[in-house]
Formats: structure tokens, C-alpha cells, sequence
């Protein structure tokens, strides 16, 4: 039976919307919080509600964010007891839990040899196996270019090529005609070098019109293993997820029971404790195979709050305190439906191209059944040194259609104005009809969605406010040019202009 | 003052007299059109209640409305004039600039190499992805500014396509 | 058996934060919505959000919001068949809800004989009594100023006046010491004169730490009336309603099934259909007192909805129709806990005196269990047309204190700049012991609490920080104004100036 | 630059110097002191983060922070000297100015009147609630420009009041 300890002060080593998310649930438990900053963060949102907040370094994240010394010595510093680590950066880094056990700090996650098994795909796949986890057929890690394409041919075409050290669709690559086996191949290898540090890639079955559905896991140092029932995640694009939403409206409560059981059996092949998630992917035939464990706080943990009431970040820190986790039972049926929409500073109008720049207005939707985790404000500005989530719109709703009413409702409130971002992208997803029936597979966004074409075309009402809206912008604006003075009639009142530009400055 | 404006390839002929009132293909229309902040803008025309997000760039007007992007063209009498005079209204610029900071990944073109519209010639990191820039253009390369390796500010010209002779 | 008629459109008949929860509803329910607005609102939210708004006129309600002829011609010439009230305004006018009726529009509310006879509080005594509910002995209206002092004598003092039309506190005053009446009589009749346009006042009983809590009802066309639970509402400043909760600390379940009868009682005793809510008095012994009937959505309606998953709105729209409502039994186990706290532009640190002004900077509060109904956005202009509440932060949690560790995690997160308003008061009274320990009546603001005094007195540490920032704001403030160039100095380079105002404008 | 700065009657010395380093009571500070919005600022002081709202009135810089107001003064060596020339920090004008636009429903105070700090000068009707608009200082009404029935716009002087010679 393991000792309960306190946690008396938790320091985040992160930043964005998840900094400022596990900041709230520290404050809602009362416990003071530390934040961490890099140059391009001092006026981030997380270090404005953090109690205390520790500069460790420069915009890059390996001069900040990545530097574990430094974020241990701003624990050590601040008299900080724990530390959570949010998604990305480091947390998922063996290394770095280990270090911050070894400090006698508390870990708010699972241990190290659970992280260090399931962060290679390779041993995880070997530690799931032998709980009798079903998985798509693959190529170990580690073979030479020759050997990948050979391995291609008897999997059979396509195949998904990916990333060892992986994650969040960097350094993966859909490969559906040989021919353009070697280029994917080389591009896959440049992009896991460079956001991992490590090119080392494999390939696996892609299977086709597949669905991309998770479980989240709870498991406590008492012993208890739960799932919290499943997230749907087949919106995705080249491998990023864009929508999810809790339940799948794919999943009986046969499948869930089914998978749930999988799920729970596959964290349990490497004693997991703390918070989880086993990604899945599941075919028409419902045929589900074990893709990964995630060994952390997901992204899209709000729906299954939403569906659940369980507060997922409070769990993690109570469990990492030693206490028994609150729920004790799986989640066989979810209440409502909860969808999220991330909202990324990225152009749909321009394939989907990131934006940096300035926040200058921004209405954040509100009112019934509907929560934003956000990092931003008007103000703030997007910097390219981090990745372009710069919030997740959730709502609820007692029925998937009433959740489906609500995010349209407020995707048509959020106001972000100063940057490009994709709520354009959202608007017309709500509109799909695919969606809406729910009809939907990871390539769902690629190939059979856009952007300039609509399943509800605009009325000849919509196309002349359009026309109205654009001429008169274009004739104020040739109007304020019109009045702007020139040079020679400026000299004659210099007064004036002095009067109207200390009016500007108030 | 008169305009011709152009979406969606058909011309709509839009008149704003001094008072601000407003005809459409000569019908008049009662609109109120307000700045709320920066690109945004609340149109009540007709009781019907909207909210815009307008930009320009490159002599089109992007309309943003109930998250569906109207490009068009607004055209004064002059404007109209040179257009019917060049044969054509908005040929768009070959230029490919860096949308923002970032690191030249790749430039699978050469000068003088001839590229349709969408084909990739730069590929550009930043924010941990890989971006594919692409020619905005049928045409042929004629300068190439960026190399592998490089880093780039926005806006930065990378590549230059002109439209083929006709 | 009624009929069950359809609303293609509905016009909202209100303005600010309650227009937008209207509006909200109605696209949840995926109704096309026509707002209404004056001179001071053509940029308000409310008119942002709707998919049709009409101009009504001048600034003053009187010139706009209280037009009921141009109200109605709005909605007949946007084809809206349905109109929300929303509160205060035309809400509770009988003649408003009738004349709605004989235009063959759908009135989202109660009859307008349940509006009258609860409107008027002799009427509305008469009949409740009549269905044996429990009354604060007083005078019936209408007697002049020497009777009402003869009455208050008979009463026995404390006592209080209040106006016959009267509501949200104006025309309210109290009267402790017989020597005040006159005075005090005085200002009331002024008041109400003033408010509602009828000086006609009557006195009854003052309870003497007494609660204020009521009891949210819900009834439909087909005979049935429940209640969904109490609210408590008694942090009140000279009458006006600051920060509510529900379930209320001070109710066991027996209490509870005690005032929801007798408040479904008084609710039949008008044959009352759609939400409403009965106003009580406790005393320290638990003996209730019916205070009044409100007939329209209450300003505090959302943290019924919290712990009871009912969307007030909705289903007032589906009992308009003539549907069955959607929860059908009282509600006697509210789940969790919720608070609301009105953001009002008054300040607290000057006897919460209204402010005026424009928003310039707004961080609007989010994550788990917190919900924000506003009317209000950065750049919006509060004026001094309409009252002062701004918008309501309301949070959610598994038990009261959960809810306040939120509430007061929100309250730290909302940002808004550019006018005074009462944050810190609700920050202070989140902190204070007696709040904390739900001990509160209706005086607790007025006499039990300051915002000079800390339970908890501010650290060295916090005073040190004021004097650096104070010290160094006037530093900077100093220095700029010692770049501010003279005159003589400015003619030199005219260029540098028009280029350095040409930056200003963009 | 040396400033003495006083809250709740003690006063703290503070030195900024020209590299913005800062000393309280000749203790070095290490502070990070930034402005995110117009009167909201941002501190970070020993890692100590804190949002603060400022703001100035008639010589009192008024600190905002965690819902708790703190009033201080912030005097340079010369207004300092001044102050103490004066005999004493602080004393606060007598001027009784409307907060608001408004309707003045009554003035229950006369030119002559005693009147205590904290008494009701004016009621000022606004947002469909009366105001009771209070004397600052222990006094002498020694104007009164508002009359009952007139409206009254934002900062109109409507009473002053004269501390009483001493």
C-alpha cells in the first residue's frame, strides 16, 4: 500500500492552453502553482495565473522547455514538490521522470519504464502482445531503407510509414503506390530527425476508411485499472487531429465493453499508473487493432470530462499523491455527448498554412454546455517557435445533435481577429453532412472534404451581402486615402498635427 | 460613385452615392455598415444581422462570412477601364513569398523550370511541421531566392513565377 | 388538450446578457432569431449574434425597449411568430403579454392574468392565501403616508417599505427607528414614481436575519407544475441580488419538500404555465414566508440549471408551444453545487457607485465548470441607459466548496479594464469566513462585511509589492512625460512627426 | 531617482536607478515589471507572479492586486519637501464631482453647512438607481453649482466643500 504525500506547491513544466488547464485544476484544489516562461512567453497566459513563474531560457523550446536541469532547478528554487508535465515537450521523456523522482520530487504521471516501453513502439508492441492486444501487421524498428520497402511488398500496399520516437503525425507518411515509396520514406526520416532527433522509422498495414478511436485510462497505486470509455478522432489531417468528440458514434456498448477490456489489458502490460490513453484504430468490420499508448495528459482529455464529470488533471494528482482515484468503476455509458474543435492558428483558405502574429480581438463563446482551454488573449501574440493549437472549443450536449447545435452556435461566436486561424474549417465541417451522420474515417478530411465547395450553397441574398460588404470597404478605404494630406499643405498648420497626434496617444 | 464588383465571375454593379446610400444592379439597398474593430465588420442590411471579417490583398477583396470565404473584385471606373484595356480582370502575381519565419527545407524547382498552379516549390519548417508552398500560377519559374538550408523572415520572396507567353 | 403550435422565428424583446442566453437557446434549438436595438446598442452582443436585428429607437428604454407597438411591428416585419421577453422591461407587463396574444404571436411567459394578479402584490396575497401559503404580515397598498406610519406602529418596527410595481429592489427602503419613516417613505414613493412610474407603496414586517431564498417552478399546458429546487439569494446590497447558489446551505431535504409544496401552491393558485419563481423569506427557525411570484426567467436561472441539467430556456420555449415539458418531477436532489456572482460596473471602493465607460481589455474566465453569460466584449461601451449589470460568472462543482475554489479561480482569471466594476468585492467575499461557512442573511453585506478590512490581512510581502508597482507606475509615467518634446523643439523635423503619426494609425 | 512611497501611513524608501535595478529600504529587488494592457501590468518579483490594475487620482497611485485595493503616495525628493513644507501628505481635495451623467433628484446641503466626511451632498439619479454622492473631507460647503431636476454630465463639479481653518 503506497504512503499518501502532499503536494504543496506544483510547478508545470509547459505552456499554452495545457500550462493554464492544470493550472486551473491546481487552483480548484487549492494547491500554488509555479509556471515556467521562455523569452517569447512572458506575458503567456499561464505565467499571468500562475502564484509564481521561473524565466528558464530562450524561444526554442530546447533552450526552455526541453532543458530539464533547468526546469528541475526552478522546482528545487521555488520550494516546488511536483511537477506536471502536460503533452509534448517532455512529457513524455523517461529521462526526465526519472530525474525528477530521483530529486524526490513527485511525478504526475506513470513511471519511467512504463513511459520507456510504450515511447518505443517496438517494445510496446511485444509488452501488448504478450496481454493478448491485437495488432496491425509491421516491420520492427531499425531496418535499412531496402529492407523497409521489401517488408512494404509482403504487408501489402498501403502502408503507413512512421516515426519510432513519433507522435502527433510528425514523421509519418501514407503510402499507397510503390513508386512513391522512397520519397515518403526520405521525407519521413527528415521529419522524425528533426523534431525527434531520431529518424528511425517503421512501416505498418494502413488500413483503409479506418476509424481512429481511443480509451482513456485511469489507474491508481491501489491496484485499480479503469477506462473512462472512448474518444472518437477520425478528423484528422496528415495525421493531426482536428475534431473529437465522446462517445464514437461508431461504438455499441458491445465494442466498448470489448475494446474497454483490450485497453485495460494493454496498460496493465506495463503496471500503468496515472492517466493514459490507448489509441486504436478500428475498421468498418469493427476489427480493432492496438496502435499506441499515449503515457500522458491527451489533448482532447475534455470530452471525456464533459461525458464523465471526472475532472481527469485532479485525478492525476491525486493518484500521483498516492490517494485511491475517485472513479472506481469503467464508464459503460457516457452522459450526453461532448465534441472538441481544436482551434489552430492555421489558414484553411491556404492549405491549412500556420499563422504567426498579434491577437487584436477575441470574443470567446460562452453559456450553456459549452467550455474553451485556451492560452490566449487579445494581446498576445502567436510566435512560430511552438505548435499552432492555440485553443480547444468543447461543448456539450444531452444528445450528439444538441453538442453538434452548440459548437456550431459557438463556433459562430468565437472572434479571433489578427491572425488566420481555422474555425472557418469547423463551420463547414458542423455543415457536413458526413459528419453530421457521423460518417467519418482518418481520411475523411483529405479526401473528401473542402473548402470551396459547400453542401448547402450560398443563397443569391448571402452572394450580394458579400459584394455590398466588399465594395464598401474598398470605398472607405480609397476614401481615408483620398484624405490623407500631402506633403506641402502638412506644413501649413503644424499645430494641428500636433493636437491630433497627442489625441492618438491617449 | 460607381463600381463594378466581381465574384464568382459575375459582375455586380454597385453604386455609392455621397449620403452613403447604396444600389445593387441599380435596386436600391438599405445598409448599415460598421467597423466593430481591425477587419471586422457588422453589416445590417435588411434587418438580416452579419458579421465579416474583410481583408484585401493583391486587389481582392476576401470576404469572410458565416465561415465561407466570397473572393472578389472591386473595380472603380478607371480600375474597370485598364482591366478591359490589359484583356482581363485579376491575373493574379507568381510571386511566392514566406508566409512566415522559418527554415528552407527544400526548392524542388529551377529557374526556368515550367510549373501548373498548386505544384510545391518550397518546402518550408516552422511551428514543427513541414509546409508545402506552392505556385500560385500556370507558368515558369524565373527567379529561385531561397536554398535549403536557409532561414527566411516573412515575407521574404522565395521564388518567382511568370505566367507563360501566349 | 392544447394544441402544439411551431416557432419558425422569435424575436427577443431585451437587450444585454439575457438576450444573448435567449439567443443562445434558440440556436441550440436551431430557431432563427431577430434581436432588437436602440442607438446605444447598434454594436452591443446581443445584435452581433442574432440573425436579424431591428432598429427601435432612442437610447432611453422608454424610446426603444418599452415600445411595445414597435416591438410587435419588428416582429411581424421580420416574420418572427414568437417573442421572448427576456427580464426587467416589458417582462412582466400583462397589457405587453396580451397584446403579443391578440397579434397571434406565440408570448414565451405566463398568461397575462398570472402576470397581473402577481404584479400586483395585494392581488397576488389575496390568492396565494387562498391556497393556504404563508404571508409576512403588512398593509395593503394604496393607504396614504399617515396610515402606513399608523400601520408600522401596528406591525411593530423594524419594517419594510416597498412599492407596489416594484422589483430589483427600487422603491425598497427600511426602516428601523420610527423617526425615519417619513423620510425614508419619501424617498421610496420617489423611487418607485421614478422606476415604474407609480409612487403607490406599502409596509410590512422586517425579519431580522432572515435568508432569502427561492424556488425555481417550471409548469406546462398539460396540468403539470414542479419545481426544480431553491436558490439561495441572500448577499444582497440595499436589495439587489449580488451573488446567488443553489442548492441553498441553509435547506435540509425536509425544508425542501416543505416550501416545494407550498411554492407549487402558490404557483396554482394563478393556474400558472412556464417558469417562474417564488420568492421566500426564512427566519433563523426555518419558518417561511411567500415574498412575491416573479413571472419571467430570473436573472439567476443558471445556477438552477447546473445542478439540475434543465435548460430553463428551452423548455420555456417548448411550454410555449404546448409541449409537454422535458423534466417531470421536482427536483429534490440538485447534483453538486453552483454559484453565481453578478458582475456589476459599480464600485466597490466607492459605495458601488455605477461606471460608465468602454471596455478596452477583457479576459473572460473558462475551463471546468465554469460558465459565463455576458452581453459585454473589449471594445463594448457600457452607458447609463440600462443597468449596470455586465455579466454573470457562474461555476460548478461536486460539492459547495468545490464550487467556490472555482469560483474564486475565475474571479482571479476575469480581466476587464477600461471601467470600475465589482470583481473585487466578489474576490473578498469569496474569502470571507461567514460566506465560506454559509452563513449569511439578507443584511450580511450592508452590516457584516467591508472591503477595508481582511480576514485574512494582507502579507509584508503583498504591501511591498503594491509600493514597487505603484512606485515604479509613477517612475514611468514620469519619464514619459519628461519625453513629451516642447514646442520649440518640434518644428525642427516636421517629416519625423508625420511618419511617427503615420505608425499611430495603422 | 528616489522616491518615498507611503501605503496605510508607512512610508518605504525606493531608488530606481537608471538600469531599472530597484532598492526598497536600500535592499536590492529583483523585479519584472510589465504593462499587458492600459492600467493592467504584470509583475514578476522573486518569481512572485502578480496582476496588478493602476491607476492615478489626484496623487494617490491606487494598486489594484488579488481583489485588495492599496492606496499609496509616490513623492520625489521635491514633492517630498514640498509635502513637508506643507506639514503634512496628503490631504484630499474637497471637490464633489458626478461620476456619471445623471439626474440630480436632490442637493440636502447649503453653501455655509458643516458638513462630516462621508455625508450625503448630492443624490444623483443613473442606471435607474440613486446615488448618494458623499463629502470627501470634514467641512465647509463652500459652493454648490447643482440644483434638483438638471442633468449633469460626467465630472461636472456639482458641490465643493472647505476643510474648516484650524
Amino acid at each position: 500500500m503506497p504512503d499518501t504525500v502532499r503536494i504543496n506547491k506544483l510547478l508545470i513544466a509547459n505552456r499554452g492552453e495545457i500550462a493554464v488547464r492544470v493550472l486551473r485544476a491546481c487552483r480548484d484544489l487549492g494547491i500554488p502553482t509555479v509556471a515556467v516562461y521562455s523569452d517569447a512567453d512572458r506575458k503567456a497566459l499561464h505565467v499571468r495565473y500562475a502564484d509564481e513563474a521561473v524565466y528558464i531560457g530562450g524561444s526554442r523550446p530546447a533552450e526552455s522547455y526541453l532543458r530539464k536541469d533547468v526546469i528541475i532547478q526552478a522546482a528545487k528554487q521555488t520550494g516546488a514538490d511536483a511537477i506536471h508535465p502536460g503533452y509534448g515537450f517532455l512529457a513524455e521523456n523517461a529521462d526526465f521522470a526519472q530525474q525528477v523522482i530521483d530529486e524526490g520530487l513527485v511525478w504526475v504521471g506513470p513511471s519511467p519504464r512504463a513511459i520507456a516501453v510504450m515511447g518505443d513502439k517496438q517494445q510496446a508492441r511485444t509488452a501488448v502482445t504478450a496481454n493478448g492486444v491485437p495488432l496491425i501487421p509491421g516491420t520492427p524498428a531499425g531496418l535499412l531503407d531496402d529492407d523497409l520497402i521489401a517488408a512494404a511488398y509482403e504487408i501489402g500496399f498501403p502502408v503507413l510509414i512512421k516515426a519510432v520516437a513519433g507522435g502527433g503525425g510528425k514523421g509519418m507518411r501514407a503510402v499507397h503506390d510503390p513508386k512513391d515509396f522512397a520519397e515518403s520514406l526520405a521525407t519521413a526520416r527528415r521529419e522524425a530527425e528533426s523534431a525527434f532527433g531520431n529518424g528511425d522509422v517503421y512501416v505498418e498495414k494502413l488500413l483503409v476508411g479506418a476509424r481512429h478511436i481511443e480509451f482513456q485510462i485511469l489507474a491508481d497505486m491501489h491496484g485499480n485499472t479503469i477506462h473512462l470509455g472512448e474518444r472518437e478522432c477520425s478528423i484528422q489531417r496528415r495525421h493531426q487531429k482536428l475534431v473529437e468528440e465522446a462517445p464514437s458514434p461508431f461504438v455499441d456498448d458491445e465494442l466498448r465493453r470489448k475494446m474497454g477490456e483490450m485497453a485495460i489489458a494493454a496498460a496493465r502490460s506495463v503496471d500503468y499508473v496515472n492517466a493514459g490513453t490507448i489509441e486504436c484504430m478500428v475498421d468498418k468490420d469493427k476489427n480493432y487493432y492496438f496502435l499506441e499508448m499515449n503515457t500522458r495528459l491527451q489533448v482532447e482529455h475534455p470530452v471525456t470530462e464533459l461525458v464523465t464529470g471526472v475532472d481527469i488533471v485532479k485525478e492525476q494528482i491525486r493518484i500521483a499523491r498516492g490517494r485511491p482515484m475517485t472513479p472506481q468503476e469503467n464508464v459503460m455509458k457516457p452522459r450526453g455527448w461532448a465534441i472538441e474543435c481544436r482551434i489552430n492558428a492555421e489558414d484553411p483558405y491556404a492549405n491549412f498554412m500556420p499563422s504567426t502574429g498579434k491577437i487584436n480581438t477575441m470574443i470567446t463563446p460562452s453559456g450553456p454546455g459549452v467550455r474553451v482551454d485556451s492560452g490566449v488573449y487579445a494581446g498576445s501574440e502567436i510566435t512560430p517557435y511552438y505548435d499552432s493549437m492555440i485553443a480547444k472549443l468543447i461543448t456539450w450536449g444531452e444528445t450528439r445533435s444538441e453538442a453538434m447545435l452548440r459548437m456550431r452556435r459557438a463556433l459562430a461566436e468565437y472572434t479571433i481577429m489578427g491572425l488566420k486561424h481555422n474555425i472557418p474549417f469547423h463551420i463547414n465541417l458542423m455543415n457536413s453532412f458526413s459528419f453530421i451522420a457521423g460518417q467519418v474515417d482518418t481520411n475523411f478530411v483529405e479526401t473528401r472534404f473542402s473548402m470551396d465547395t459547400y453542401e448547402d450553397p450560398p443563397t443569391s441574398q448571402d452572394l450580394e451581402t458579400a459584394v455590398i460588404a466588399a465594395t464598401l470597404y474598398a470605398h472607405r478605404k480609397r476614401q481615408l486615402a483620398s484624405q490623407v494630406v500631402g506633403p506641402r499643405q502638412r506644413d501649413a498648420s503644424n499645430w494641428k498635427w500636433i493636437s491630433r497626434w497627442e489625441r492618438m496617444r491617449k | 460613385m460607381k463600381y463594378v464588383t466581381i465574384l464568382d465571375g459575375e459582375s455586380y454593379e454597385v453604386e455609392i452615392d455621397k449620403d452613403g446610400k447604396i444600389t445593387v444592379n441599380g435596386e436600391g439597398r438599405d445598409v448599415d455598415f460598421l467597423a466593430l474593430s481591425p477587419s471586422l465588420y457588422s453589416i445590417i442590411s435588411d434587418n438580416r444581422s452579419v458579421q465579416l471579417v474583410i481583408d484585401d490583398a493583391d486587389g481582392t477583396v476576401e470576404v469572410l462570412m458565416k465561415g465561407r470565404m466570397y473572393e472578389t473584385q472591386v473595380l472603380d471606373e478607371r480600375a474597370l477601364m485598364m482591366a478591359q484595356r490589359r484583356g482581363g480582370l485579376g491575373s493574379s502575381s507568381g510571386d511566392v513569398q514566406a508566409p512566415m519565419p522559418g527554415l528552407v527545407v527544400a526548392v524542388p524547382v529551377n529557374v526556368g523550370d515550367a510549373v501548373e498552379k498548386g505544384q510545391t516549390v518550397v518546402v518550408l519548417e516552422s511551428m514543427k511541421m513541414q509546409n508545402e508552398l506552392k505556385s500560385p500560377i500556370d507558368g515558369v519559374v524565373q527567379t529561385v531566392t531561397a536554398s535549403a538550408g536557409q532561414s527566411v523572415n516573412k515575407n521574404d520572396l522565395l521564388v518567382t513565377v511568370t505566367p507563360p507567353e501566349e
